[in-house]
């Protein structure tokens, strides 16, 4: 039972870890891009 | 036959700059001997590493290619020389080829060199008889080697890592071929132990997974380089 | 322009470096017995057009035409008719002189190698060193090799990147003779120098790269050195 | 068309993990309990999607470094770069489980056995395959070197199924998960697995390009205010 446990355990949180790691890195390059497109802007005018 | 004739001509400049400074073949030599003494001295010398032996004679002479490997371009890009073999061959490939046969040929003097040493260290029974067997196993072993070799050496010298990147990349590419070369090592040294005849089928086996191997990686080697070097 | 003596067309030929633009939408036209000399500030993208004109650099879009030919489509057309004197020497450190030009000469199929190679050593003056390993030359000396490496094959058209860096007041006098007699022999050079006395002394053709571009481009009645500074100075500024 | 792509992103998100919960919902409770491991079987229905879900994967970076090679279009390297580092997450879990997987049936949590050897040798070859990414800075070299690393690398792809014929003529006893007898409710558990992953997979591919794209887009804009 531990083994089976375990097992669902570490697949499942490499994979939601990897999942939280792209969604989180999407949402910071979002806020830089804002960011970004904003300094343009106020370049331009 | 002119494109036969420049992959010569580039050996040959290989083999003359590599016989002046010898950089390559020596450190290569010493590598395989250090690596031999070291063994010795981690394992011991009892009967048991003799069924690792084999293993040594492959793992010693696969980080000597590295070594080797590792210098198969810099002479080419520290001058930029890659450019002016760009504008002087008519194809790409000729300058795949010609440095897969240097590196293939420095390898190979190295491993003969080394090969009696080996077999005065860790070798008991005399397998002369099975001699042409394990050269001819060497020498397809190095095929395979330089082939993808010469092309990831030209992958790692476009990296800012340069060096340290050719181990991580040629190592694991390079299992099949270090499998089938250690396992048919291993049938020569112990050929008296096994049977004849299980020998034989055996070695047909594993001689015929190298060919299959070098065949691929020197197909791809071949197909995939232009676009290393190009820019 | 007479179009007969076109030999060298570029058209609207870009460049990117990653993100860069290096080169945009550059036209120049290259005459039969030209000798073109492109001037600009460092990082202009002279050595990357040179680079590209002799196919060793891929380009992003655009068309480059050498007699005619696509050199995207037939680079060894275009590879045999061309000699580059580059920043890098193109030289084998570990090989003596003549075994770096015995090399190149066989691997473009030279005829009459060891008369070629005697004749062209004497030219650049290092007859005295023709079997001394290229590591123990002075970076002149190496430079004067490299370029009878670049005529070795009697290429029509030579490009010349910096030749002049790194050679002293002698080497250059050599250098001067070599392109005089280029130029004599109908050859076409393309040459790049951040030194625009320098450049205005051979030429009869004369372009200011900058921005990217080709900013300034002249054909015979060259302007004098107090002008073309003028213009020069006119043409980086604009683009800044 | 942003409008179009970023629906069908949702819904392979939400079938994906639906369909994930729905396999695990069988895996638990209508699937029977194995005779022999008990409930260490189950480890199975998450072990043998994360073993064929990577070689997907890799097949993926193969093509695409292919068509790269072939048309220019920089969408197909990063597809490529994208498919081989989530081939690479999925292989961890694979080797993660498969050792868990070891202990309890043979009672070590390392067997140099095909399968799992294999599976590492994977995992060395796209780990390199990553480093390599990483240490060439400029763009369109990056991705030329990688695509040919990518095509290298997937020539030993092969050997997991061809060692386990080689290492059998040296050892006779071969463990093989399908070697376990299955009936029709593992088998139908195990399939939904494998679609469920491999719509996880492809959903993972879309953000995982996406994030390159908006990478490059955050740089164009940094040049350009520089400019």
């Amino acid at each position: 039972m531990a083994y089976f446990a375990a097992a669902y355990f570490a697949a499942w949180l490499i994979l939601f870890l990897y999942v939280f790691y792209i969604e989180r890195k999407l949402a910071l390059l979002g806020r830089d891009l804002e960011h970004l497109k904003n300094v343009v802007k106020r370049k331009k005018s | 036959m002119n494109y036969l004739r420049h992959v010569l001509i580039l050996v040959q400049k290989d083999i003359v700059a590599e016989l002046r400074t010898k950089e390559m073949l020596n450190s290569m030599l010493l590598f395989v001997l250090l690596t031999m003494v070291m063994f010795n001295f981690a394992f011991g010398s009892g009967p048991e590493t003799e069924t690792l032996s084999s293993g040594l004679l492959w793992i010693s002479f696969l980080f000597a290619a590295i070594l080797g490997l590792n210098r198969v371009f810099v002479h080419e890009k520290d001058e930029g020389c890659l450019d002016g073999l760009m504008l002087c061959s008519m194809d790409c490939s000729v300058i795949y080829f010609g440095k897969a046969i240097s590196s293939f040929l420095f390898l190979s003097v190295a491993e003969l060199i080394a090969l009696p040493v080996f077999t005065v260290f860790f070798v008991r029974e005399s397998f002369l008889s099975h001699l042409w067997i394990l050269i001819i196993v060497l020498m397809l072993g190095n095929v395979g080697i330089s082939a993808v070799g010469t092309l990831l050496s030209a992958i790692s010298i476009n990296t800012k890592a340069r060096d340290l990147m050719l181990p991580v990349l040629f190592l694991p590419v390079i299992v099949p071929i270090l499998v089938a070369a250690v396992k048919s090592t291993g049938l020569v040294l112990s050929f008296s132990s096994v049977g004849t005849q299980q020998f034989w089928t055996e070695i047909v086996i594993w001689l015929r997974t190298l060919v299959i191997y070098d065949i691929i990686f020197v197909l791809v080697g071949f197909l995939t380089f232009e676009y290393v070097v190009e820019e | 322009m007479p179009e007969v003596n076109l030999l060298i067309c570029v058209d609207s030929l870009s460049k990117r470096f990653g993100r860069r633009k290096v080169l945009n939408e550059l036209n120049l036209n290259i005459c039969k017995g030209d000798f073109l000399t492109i001037v600009g500030p460092n990082g202009a993208g002279k050595t990357t057009l040179l680079r590209i004109l002799s196919t060793l650099s891929g380009f992003s879009s655009g068309c480059i035409t050498i007699n005619g030919v696509d050199i995207k489509e037939n680079p060894a057309f275009v590879r045999k008719k061309i000699g580059l004197l580059s920043h890098n020497l193109l030289l084998y450190k570990d090989l003596n002189a003549y075994e770096n030009l015995r090399f190149y000469g066989k691997m473009y199929n030279v005829s009459l190698l060891e008369d070629k190679i005697s004749e062209l050593l004497e030219k650049v003056e290092l007859d005295h060193r023709k079997f001394d390993v290229v590591r123990t030359f002075s970076r002149g000396m190496q430079q004067r090799l490299s370029i009878a490496r670049a005529l070795l094959h009697d290429p029509e058209i030579i490009f010349l990147d910096e030749p002049f860096s790194g050679l002293d007041v002698h080497a250059g006098r050599i250098l001067d003779g070599i392109l005089e007699d280029l130029k004599k022999g109908c050859h076409t050079l393309v040459m790049t120098t951040h030194d625009i006395k320098k450049g205005l002394v051979h030429a009869n053709s004369v372009a200011v790269l900058s921005g990217s571009k080709i900013a300034y481009h002249q054909r015979e009645n060259l302007p004098d050195l107090d002008d073309f500074n003028q213009i020069y100075s006119d043409c980086v500024r604009n683009k800044r | 068309m942003r409008l179009k792509n970023g629906t069908i992103k949702r819904c392979l998100g939400i079938t994906s993990f639906l369909g994930i919960f729905i396999s695990l919902y069988m895996a638990f409770f209508y699937t029977p309990l194995d005779k022999n491991l008990g409930v260490v079987q189950k480890i199975f229905y998450i072990h043998f999607p994360a073993a064929i879900v990577p070689y997907f994967a890799f097949f993926v970076v193969l093509v695409c470094s292919i068509i790269y090679l072939k048309t220019r279009d920089r969408k197909w390297s990063k597809i490529a770069y994208a498919s081989a580092e989530i081939g690479l997450v999925i292989d961890t879990a694979l080797l993660v489980t498969g050792t868990i997987f070891d202990k309890p049936t043979w009672g070590v949590w390392w067997v140099w056995e095909p399968r799992l050897t294999t599976s590492l040798i994977m995992w060395l070859l796209y780990a390199g395959y990553l480093m390599l990414y990483y240490s060439v800075g400029e763009a369109e070299r990056r991705s030329r070197l990688t695509a040919v690393y990518g095509i290298v690398a997937f020539i030993s792809v092969p050997i997991s199924f061809m060692s386990i014929r080689w290492w059998r003529t040296v050892h006779p006893i071969v463990f093989e998960p399908t070697k376990i007898a299955l009936d029709t409710s593992m088998w139908v558990t195990t399939l939904v697995f494998l679609f469920s992953m491999t719509l996880f997979y492809a959903y993972l591919l879309g953000h995982r390009v996406d994030m390159i794209g908006l990478q490059e887009e955050i740089e164009d804009l940094k040049d350009e205010v520089e400019d």
